[in-house]
């Protein structure tokens, strides 16, 4: 068969195939329930204002929190881990290692109860503090890794350059390696960031006060008190309008970075 | 120049250089007097990057001394970064500051080692760019230039140190033949003004015309030195016949 | 285990003036939210502890937490609250890891199913999954008591409890009596069997250093009871005309 | 200063510090407690055989479900991204940026309690299957990525030397492109695995029999029953025990990648 | 060989490409006849490599023809694939597929397009290995082998499909100059024995001695042709005049 006739038949065929599906999800669904269940506008309605002033606003205040030490934590960590020193090494290796290799819900969980009872000691911010701190040491073991890379992948030549240009360590570090790093790793960082939006709703587990419920939470709540799955829609959206452009922007970067180079 | 305090501008005494198990300088000595030019030359893997890089002790030797302008470049008293600012390196792969423009490629270190002002640094950046014929690109980020012009400022940005010798690692092999030219213009410029060179290369025609002695290196060894229009045309070994024969 | 001689003392809060509960909610009911309250939270536990409160000069700040944390003593060991008001049966087990209160009111378990199902007695649940809540002694009666062929699905709280049974993911749910009586309000599901299980609601306070608390909560809902204020909110929940 | 003197004395400072910072939490901490709250052995002796035979099995059994069913789908969903059919590849960006922009809890929640009821369809498991599917859902968008970039990370000079030599498109994707994209998934393939671990620590929200429950849940279980932290600590080191060969696997591969090219 | 059915080995007319606004070839004609070796030269961007990809639709012109043995490689009613299989085609970059071993290298296209059986696949691959000088690295991975040997199995897995033609894209430029001498030598091997080629090249003593035609081309077009060594010492055209001043 010739070249074109067989791909303007394969190529029919797979449009057929899509149609059909569509055709079939389209029919076999109950659209009318599925309205009902999902897209209530009334229940919509009554989920504001407090799904954006409480929910939504909780999710960006908890996330912005545990970034923002995830990330002091974490360059510290990573500094560690490049140290010439080899306890510091192995310190920050053991600690990200072990923190990765935890689901946060366990570490969050531990935070909340069992460290308070075998410490006695509770952390600033009652159970809601105890939670974020878990997810602030959680975070910094991925971010440690993330920063730690994006040191790394700075060519040796750059350092090299500096070197035999007379220019001390820490200047290069300053002055050459670190802007270069910071840019590689803006995108990895931001997909961090994304991961501890999602990661915030793991909180619950650690006890919240109406006022402290993040977005999943008050979905989830809301759900049972309504009856209706329309708040997990309304929760569902908010996520993604946060999380997609900012994945968007992942990719662009990406892209023009590998271009870049 | 007055009569400089030291024999050698390089001295190099029976340098080892391992990495690992894999000896890759095997006693190397020779040395480089102020105002030569001397042109490296051998086989792919023969140890030619790393006998420069231990020079300005980018690595660390094995065994053995570097001296430069009398100073030994192995001795842990050594305020190394003083040296490394009065020997200016060249590498294959340029390795320009990408998230600066030209400008502040060269005056960083001028600031940040030589404590320049910024405007005394601006106007020697601006000098040596003129010298390497690129003044119009001091505000350009090296992503903007060509390979050629991309070597060029890593020359300026050398030379812009004020350093009494100069290391060039293959200068040219990471460009396109059209614009070897330019780049090989900019370093016989330097030679003829007497600046001290020593230049890893596979430019023959450069090392006949520029340099004062031509070492062949093999293994990790130096196989063969002299003069290049001698040596080129009347190898000694036969480990350089047959490399020359193949690369002429 | 209490000391009502302690009650003159300043009982010690979590944070001055102000008293932490916490509360497995939705718990219909007893603790469910409501936007009209200042704590947001609304039922016959919370309207309790708001006039014991009330009397003690306390704010209240009510917490969602996981029952299972609560029963266990856990969260009162964390620090995570002053006291516990969730519906919570007084057990010798949980008595081992936290102190009750005098006792609030007294509760039965019951099995809830789909109107008209081949479900009526715990017997019927063979081959069926049977929903409960983790750490309730609904659970535990389950546990004790249903047919070898049962799979019990323990749920984190009575909110998933009841949309799995809506949703098909269990055949029934035995849980405490006013709870599951609440879910048959609009004629889907029935209570079909009740156990009289003779338990009561007791408040909750970590085990040690919560004597002066406890002592006071006692105080003054015995004060309650003797005002009639207590049996005007029994009967704007329980009232059976 | 010279070089050495100074570079001595700085490391002197840092090992001090280090010193001093062990010496710190060594006598800070009260190791007693510590020791009765999280590693008290009747209690650990107590949790053997089940957290093996129940717990941890399930977390494998549950990790291997929605490994094995989100790389079936990611596969198709990677094909779909590549298609030269637009619709197809719309539909598959589409699901996996929906799906990568939510926390797998709420679409856990959502498949066990709202997906059924609305649309009268009850996934087969009950609740803890809909959490299954729901965790193979979020999971494929995840891998389909994966395998879309390792396709796609296959030297364009690769398909091409394949057609020069008249290889058509079909053996040039099997015999060319898919063994090199294969090789160069297994790392990031292999982290999505340790993601899917932790994440069936959030399928408790589906509610579970107790033969179901996996590490986390059995855990924070157990803690409640006994009233002491040691089961969170045998639960983390059974993670552990799985998780950290895969990451240092990982990490050797991805350093044997490196070098390799 | 009994004489052909087409006028030329390779026909292309009037060939135009665009990457987007960037129009690359601006108008192409030239053939090459059977027998004959022809280089292209011309600086980095010129087109050259677009021009080798066109022939082969590894890039599809936006517009004129390109005849292959007389068959139009535009025409979509042509089974490309069967043409393809015979166009050898060589890359600056070697492209052997890392996977599979040397002998997999050359046995892969033949099995799955010529169909033929294992064995003969095999002998057809060792024949050519040999013709290239690499019958012991038959089992080797290409990873294992220097750049020289690996352009060389290139050259041998293209060469095991039987081609009418060969297209070389900078086949030495990605090589260490002594690797260089081995694969010009095949290449000269493979011209003397009369295969029709077309070789984009730096080389210029390779286009001096082996070439029948030199096509200089710059932004595009064809800016002369003729016999190389007339070309290379008389260049009628300035740009040519300027770009062989740099590069010789
Ligand atoms: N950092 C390093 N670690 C380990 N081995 C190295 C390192 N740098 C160089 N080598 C090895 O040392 C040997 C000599 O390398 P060197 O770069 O000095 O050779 P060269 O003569 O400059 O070659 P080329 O012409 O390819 O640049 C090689 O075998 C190389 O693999
Ligand atoms: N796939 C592509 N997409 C967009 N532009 C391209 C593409 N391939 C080549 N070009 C552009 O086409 C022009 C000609 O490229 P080409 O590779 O044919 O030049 P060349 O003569 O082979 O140069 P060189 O000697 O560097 O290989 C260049 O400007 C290049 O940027
Ligand atoms: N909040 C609850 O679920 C309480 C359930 C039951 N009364 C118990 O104490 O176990
Ligand atoms: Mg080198
Ligand atoms: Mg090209």
């Amino acid at each position: 068969m010739k070249r074109t006739t067989k791909k303007r038949l394969t190529r029919g065929v797979m449009y057929l195939i899509f149609v059909a599906a569509i055709l079939a999800l389209v029919l076999a669904a109950d659209w009318a329930a599925i309205q009902k269940a999902f897209f209530n506008v009334d229940i919509a309605r009554d989920a504001f204002p407090d799904v954006i002033v409480i929910a939504a606003k909780n999710t960006i205040v908890y996330t912005a929190i545990a970034f923002a030490g995830g990330m002091v934590f974490g360059l510290v960590l990573a500094l560690m881990k490049l140290s010439p020193v080899a306890p510091y090494r192995w310190a920050a290796t053991i600690y990200i290692e072990f923190f990765r290799g935890l689901p946060a819900l366990l570490v969050i969980f531990t935070f909340a109860f069992a460290v308070p009872i075998a410490f006695q000691w509770r952390p600033p911010g009652g159970s809601a503090g105890a939670g974020l701190l878990a997810l602030i040491i959680v975070s910094a073991a991925y971010i440690a890794e993330t920063i730690r890379a994006g040191i790394q992948a700075v060519p040796k030549g750059q350092v090299e350059a500096a070197h035999s240009l007379g220019m001390p360590a820490g200047w290069t570090m300053v002055s050459v390696v670190l802007p270069q790093a910071f840019r590689i790793v803006i995108p990895p960082l931001t997909n961090e960031l994304v991961v501890l939006i999602k990661d915030t709703s793991l909180l619950f587990i650690a006890g919240m006060a109406i006022q402290q419920q993040e977005l999943t939470t008050f979905a989830r709540d809301s759900v049972s008190s309504v009856g209706n799955s329309t708040p997990l829609t309304i929760a569902a959206l908010m996520y993604l309008a946060v999380t997609l452009p900012l994945t968007r922007l992942v990719a662009y970067m990406e892209r023009r970075g590998a271009r870049g180079r | 120049m007055t009569s400089p305090a030291y024999d050698h501008a390089i001295d190099v005494q029976k340098l080892h250089k391992s990495f690992g198990d894999n000896e890759v300088l095997k006693g190397i000595d020779f040395h480089v007097d102020d105002g030569e030019v001397v042109c490296v030359i051998g086989p792919s893997g023969s140890g030619k990057s790393t006998l420069l890089r231990c020079i300005n002790q980018l690595e660390v030797p094995t065994k053995g001394r570097v001296l430069v302008e009398g100073v030994d470049m192995t001795d842990p008293e050594t305020d190394l970064n003083d040296v490394r600012s009065r020997i200016g390196m060249v590498f294959q792969s340029f390795n320009l500051f990408p998230h600066l423009t030209v400008t502040d490629n060269l005056t960083l270190a001028q600031r940040r080692v030589k404590k320049r002002s910024k405007a005394d640094a601006r106007r020697c950046a601006l000098e040596n760019l003129a010298k390497v014929g690129l003044e119009d690109k001091a505000d350009a980020y090296p992503a903007h230039l060509s390979g050629g012009q991309q070597q060029r400022v890593a020359i300026a940005r050398a030379l812009s140190m004020e350093p009494d010798l100069m290391l060039f690692d293959e200068p040219t092999s990471a460009l396109d033949p059209e614009l070897v030219g330019d780049v090989l213009a900019v370093m016989k410029t330097l030679a003829s003004d007497g600046m001290t060179m020593m230049v890893v290369t596979h430019e023959m025609g450069f090392a006949r015309e520029v340099g004062d002695k031509l070492v062949f290196m093999d293994e990790g060894v130096i196989m063969e030195e002299g003069d290049p229009v001698e040596v080129l045309s009347n190898p000694q070994h036969e480990r350089t016949q047959e490399f020359l024969s193949k690369v002429l | 285990s209490s000391e009502p001689e302690a009650a003159e003392g300043e009982p010690e809060l979590l944070s001055a003036g102000n008293l932490t509960v916490c509360t497995d909610a939705p718990y219909k009911p007893f603790e469910y939210p409501d936007k009209a309250s200042p704590t947001g939270y609304t039922g016959f536990d919370m309207e309790i502890i708001d006039a014991i409160a009330a009397e003690m000069d306390l704010e209240v700040t009510i917490k969602d937490a996981g029952f299972d944390g609560l029963q266990s003593g856990a969260s009162l060991a964390a620090g995570q609250c002053d006291l516990v008001a969730s519906a919570m049966t007084i057990t010798e087990e949980r008595e081992a890891n936290l102190d009750f209160s005098e006792p609030y009111y007294d509760s039965k378990q019951s099995l809830l199913a789909e109107a008209g199902s081949d479900i009526a007695s715990i017997d019927d649940l063979d081959g069926t999954k049977v929903g409960v809540q983790q750490g309730t002694t609904g659970a535990q009666y389950a546990k004790d008591n249903v047919p070898e062929g049962a799979e019990l699905v323990s749920f984190p709280s009575d909110a998933e409890l009841y949309a799995a049974l809506s949703s098909g993911g269990v055949q029934a749910v035995l849980q405490d009596l006013p709870v599951n009586l609440e879910h048959t309000d609009d004629g889907n599901y029935e209570i079909v069997e009740e156990y009289d299980t003779d338990e009561s609601y007791g408040f909750a306070v970590k085990e040690d250093g919560s004597e002066d608390l406890l002592a006071a909560i006692n105080d003054n809902l015995q004060a309650l009871r003797d005002s009639g204020d207590y049996d005007t909110i029994y009967e704007k929940y329980f009232s059976t005309e």
